[in-house]
């Protein structure tokens, strides 16, 4: 017997507590069922990709920060890796060292952000705190290196912007002691509550066919099972001289793909990046932070694509180059702007709830979905 | 894993009816263009084919090219070449670590190309900004409307061609302040 | 206490209207002005944070301050809000609420009223708060509102049951409806407590102990439910419907829900204490009845009452920060299919043991 | 006049005044919420009358059970988010008709019954009194009403239940 019910639209945001950002989720509902998500982006579009067209390949820098906010330094590095590989040069030794730690110690700070926000998507407010605490001695390192907090404009073409401070490594060091444990008691507080598990296991599960054919990167598309990561499959910068394992989701508490999945592979990078950052903090050598490179950047005329494996799936940076300084195109892959456009193929079905929950796990920064 | 030029080759092969070409002297990277009413097959053959297996689709990217040209013609009368608006096609696939680029162009006056949402899904937004910001039509495309400029721009006006000019007013408002 | 004003003012009415203000000014007003802070401070640090800090030592004026903003801030009412009823919603939700704490004992000498329908009148009596709920949800014309509206009033519909069934259990233990007889009953040390198995003797206290204990556990679980704490806040849950049912209102209207819900939270947490933890009485003796003033006495239950009731409140407010938020489908099935089968067997269980 | 009067001629106007936009109100949702007034003033009045019991059953099942449900109920029925769910009127003049003739009656009953006033007894508690009433003179009608409503609720699962694929 089927009652004819009428659906009801809902806006979920421009303005709403967890959407992450300024996104208008148009949600179509039978009751409390989800029977359509259509996500409507553009509200916070900064038309970086004209205003690149406008400015010279090291002006470009600070505007890509913009981008994913939470993970400025990961933008500034795939963008210098993109146009130094469009130049052909190769950079210092100690600014790839610098680089990887410095991408690193995002990934670990905007991992936080992600895994914060989650828990308080979902109504556990004091993890995100706790989080919060820890993120902060990151970004204190960062304020220590580049001056600034977020926006950092740090990793140049050919370099860095100034060289660490000396206290920077031990402080880093003295950091990743600290921070170790603290996984643990994030697993202890939220990955393994009962109710965190009834809430994610088995909700808004990513079957691999889909995550791929949806261009699914990052920890989004290691949850489904599959073992892919830029920095193994690909390494660029000096990825390929570290020893780390990359972590796939199992569908330990439901099915693989499953929300939990993705949240706790990230748990499990952050494992992973402190141990780059032991390793790095190891073998950085002495040098130069800033590769003879003239200051007028003027690439041969030609494309490239390069990509990073930015903490929220593949960044990568499509520039043409017309032989002038400025860029002709520039086409940023953002991870979130793909990530996002598959909401509505997760959410059918489900309950209103858990497309918060869905939309927490797939992680997306709405600076960087817009652009 | 295959080089881009093999992967050319067997298109050849495969579709003898369409042009492909393979530009191979720029810096980084060759790019096989292709012909871009017939994209959604190649794709399908791409996808699907066991040497290949390309199924992941990186990044599709609309791009004005910005050749305008004058054209001489024969009884010293000019007509104008709107020139070509393209895509780019950025493929990888995850189970053979390769890579390739496709570049799809269509004229400027009737910028239309084959969607291949149907391909890759990933595909659908990729081509709403491309539309959106280039204004190239997908054909066949089930929702082909803007996606990060607002419904109501001008339905001409493509912010990303290399043409565009600022609209005097914005909703009433002017926008050169 | 309504016969001692009427002894002093001589007037029914006067009487009558002071008895029915005074637990709104005496305990009320000053507990929500405490628990927020409470909950503000507590949560704070149990984030590792400091909480608010800057209006008068440690920031304990700050609710205070807080009140004062409210009371200022402008009446916001929507242009399609169905404005009687908008209007009338806060009022009734805290009425609900209020009313309440008539049939609470606070202690020997202090009862609103100590009729001998007590609980059942509490439960009863707080049906009124959903009405006032979906009133509040549906008038706002808000479609989060309204969601959240029908949200609260199925959960806290489904958790009456388990806590009726309790309620019930207990009720058959005690043999009265009266929380005053209740905490009579459980008087004289700890293990007298209805949560050990009551007054009885001691085989039939032991054969009943696990039961009142499962029973405890079942009435607190949807009390929490019925006060929409988490993890059962899913009717105002912030992160998917922002505010639920009050998302419209501001100002006043605002606060007295908050007020109504921080009223509701000491409300359960004192039914709890009446009929599990002995109720008003000492768990040590009184130091009345040692030194042989017996005046003393009724003031030391009332401060007994009220540590255990805000202990159990502080209990609520721990397991908020602690704990993430349950799915509307999952809420309903802790209700339907865990906490009323095992109500249901705690109560047949309970009944046929006090037979004994 | 005593508080008990003005309590009870405060009940009392509750009930007629809220009975009234019942009646009248053309928004069936502020109907819905009258009703739960005037069924909350009967639920006072009955505790006047020393029937505290009955006055919890009926602010219990009436006000707390079927009203919230009714008003679920009407949410649900129109376009839940318009405030614009109108009643009309039609019938007008049988209806006049019917009230008149059914007023008349009560007015006559009214005044020809011998309204025989009893002090008030002090009831003690009416719970014990019912509840030895149920199980002993009523057993049979108890245990009937207990089938009644296990009936009522194994059929409203089997119909909220979902149909197999």
């Amino acid at each position: 017997m089927a009652i004819k019910t009428e659906e009801m639209v809902l806006n979920m945001g421009p303005q709403h507590p967890s959407t992450h950002g300024v996104l208008r989720l148009e949600l179509e509902l039978e009751g409390e069922i989800i029977k359509n998500v259509k996500p409507h982006i553009g509200y916070l579009h900064r038309c970086f990709e004209k205003h690149a067209e406008a400015m010279t390949y090291p002006q470009v820098v600070p505007y890509t920060d913009r981008m994913d906010y939470v993970a400025s330094m990961y933008n500034n590095f795939g963008y210098a890796v993109t146009v130094e590989k469009l130049l052909g040069i190769e950079v210092p030794e100690r600014v790839e060292y610098i680089r990887v730690i410095m991408g690193e110690l995002q990934r670990i700070a905007s991992h936080m952000v992600a895994l914060g926000t989650y828990g308080l998507d979902l109504g556990a407010f004091t993890p995100f705190l706790y989080l919060f605490i820890d993120r902060e001695k990151i970004l204190n390192l960062f304020e220590m290196t580049c001056g600034a907090r977020l926006l950092y404009n740090y990793i140049w073409v050919g370099g860095v912007s100034h060289d660490l401070h000396p206290d920077f490594l031990r402080l880093t060091k003295e950091f990743i002691d600290y921070y170790r444990p603290h996984i643990a008691e994030l697993n202890e507080l939220l990955s393994y509550n009962k109710i965190f598990i009834e809430r994610t296991a088995n909700v808004g599960v990513m079957p691999l066919d889909t995550a791929i054919n949806y261009g699914m990167t990052g920890p989004n598309l290691r949850a489904s099972g599959l073992k892919f990561d830029l920095r193994k499959d690909e390494p660029y910068s000096i990825y390929d001289r570290f020893d780390f394992d990359v972590p796939v989701g199992e569908g330990k508490m439901g099915t693989v793909g499953d929300c939990w999945d993705r949240y706790f592979v990230r748990v499990l990078e952050l494992e992973q990046s402190l141990k780059i950052l032991e390793q790095a903090i190891e073998q950085i050598p002495e040098g130069d932070v800033q590769s003879a490179i003239p200051k007028r950047i003027k690439p041969p005329a030609g494309t490239v694509y390069g990509r990073v494996e930015a903490p929220r799936g593949e960044l990568g940076y499509f520039i043409i180059s017309d032989g002038s300084v400025n860029p002709f195109r520039m086409k940023v892959r953002a991870p979130s702007f793909v990530s996002l456009s598959i909401m509505g193929e997760l959410c059918k079905g489900h309950l209103v709830s858990d497309v918060v929950a869905i939309l927490g796990s797939i992680d997306i920064v709405l600076g960087e979905v817009d652009r | 894993m295959k080089q881009p030029k093999e992967i050319f080759e067997s298109l050849k092969e495969k579709f003898t009816e369409y042009n492909f070409e393979i530009i191979e002297d720029l810096p980084v990277e060759p790019i096989i263009s292709v012909d871009p009413l017939n994209v959604n097959k190649i794709g399908f053959y791409l996808r699907l084919d066991a040497d290949l297996q390309f199924d992941s689709l990186m990044v599709l990217s609309g791009v004005d090219d910005n050749n305008a040209k004058k054209i001489k013609q024969e009884d010293e009368t000019e007509i104008d070449d709107p020139g070509t608006l393209s895509v780019y096609y950025h493929l990888y696939s995850t189970t053979l670590k390769h890579k390739v680029t496709l570049k799809a162009s269509a004229p400027k006056d009737n910028p239309e190309i084959e969607s291949v949402e149907k391909v890759w899904k990933t595909a659908d937004w990729h081509e709403r900004e491309a539309y959106d910001m280039i204004g190239i039509k997908f054909l066949n495309h089930p929702d082909l409307r803007r996606i990060l400029m607002p419904y109501d721009w001008d339905e001409n006006s493509f912010p990303l061609r290399k043409d565009y000019e600022n609209p005097e007013f914005y909703q009433g408002i002017k926008v050169p302040y | 206490m309504y016969e001692l004003l009427y002894d002093i003012f001589g007037s029914e009415i006067i009487a009558m209207i002071i008895a029915a203000c005074m637990p709104l000014f005496l305990f009320i007003l000053p507990f929500a002005l405490i628990a927020v802070l409470l909950e503000r401070k507590v949560s704070a640090h149990m984030q590792d944070r400091l909480g608010p800090m800057r209006v008068g030592y440690h920031g304990i004026l700050q609710t205070i301050a807080d009140i004062l903003k409210l009371i200022q801030k402008e009446d916001i009412v929507a242009d399609t809000t169905d404005k009687k009823l908008f209007n009338m919603a806060p009022v009734l939700v805290f009425a609900g609420s209020y009313a309440v704490f008539a049939a609470i004992p606070f202690s020997g000498a202090f009862i609103g009223s100590a009729a001998d329908v007590g609980i059942f009148f509490i439960i009863a009596v707080s049906s009124i708060v959903v009405a006032g709920i979906l009133m509040a949800g549906w008038a706002s014309n808000n479609k989060y509102s309204l969601l959240g509206a029908m949200r609260s009033a199925a959960q806290i519909i489904s958790y009456e049951i388990p806590t009726a069934l309790v309620v019930l259990s207990i009720v058959m233990l005690t043999g009265t409806l009266s929380l005053n007889t209740m905490s009579i009953q459980q008087t004289a040390y700890f293990w007298n407590w209805n949560l050990f198995g009551g007054a009885a003797d001691g085989f039939v206290q032991l054969l009943l102990l696990p039961f009142t204990v499962v029973a405890f556990v079942i009435f607190y679980i949807s009390s929490l439910a019925e006060v929409n704490r988490t993890p059962f806040d899913i009717p105002e849950a912030e992160s998917e419907l922002v505010a639920g049912y009050h998302t419209e209102y501001s100002g006043m209207k605002f606060a007295m829900f908050f007020l109504a819900e921080y009223a509701n939270m000491f409300a359960v947490s004192a039914i709890a204490v009446a009929i599990f933890l002995g109720g008003y009485q000492s768990p040590l003796g009184y130091l009345g009845n040692t030194i042989g003033v017996e005046w003393l006495i009724p003031y030391e239950q009332l401060f007994w009452f009220t540590v255990k009731g805000v202990g159990l409140v502080l209990v609520q407010i721990w397991l908020r920060w602690t704990l993430p938020r349950l799915r509307v489908d999952q809420l309903m099935t802790v209700c339907w299919k865990y906490l009323i089968p095992y109500a249901f067997v705690n109560l047949i269980i309970i009944g046929l043991i006090s037979l004994i | 006049m005593s508080l008990y009067d003005i309590i009870f001629y405060l009940f009392a106007l509750l009930v007629l005044v809220s009975a009234f936009i019942t009646v009248t109100s053309k928004n069936i949702v502020h109907s819905a919420f009258s009703l739960m007034f005037t069924l909350f003033g009967v639920a006072g009045i009955y505790v006047l009358l020393g029937a505290d019991f009955l006055g919890v059953v009926q602010l219990l099942v009436y006000v707390g059970g079927i009203l919230i449900l009714m008003i679920f109920g009407v949410m649900m029925t129109n376009e839940i988010t318009n405030v614009d769910i109108k009643t009309g009127t039609t019938q007008v003049v049988p209806a006049i008709i019917g009230v008149g003739l059914f007023a008349g009656a009560l007015t006559s009953m009214m005044l020809r019954t011998g309204w025989n006033s009893q002090p008030s007894e002090n009831m003690d508690t009416t719970t014990y009194a019912i509840g030895k009433l149920l199980l002993t003179e009523y057993v049979l009608i108890f245990e009937l009403l207990g089938m009644l409503l296990l009936v009522a609720l194994i059929g409203a699962a089997s119909v909220a239940r979902k149909e197999k694929e």
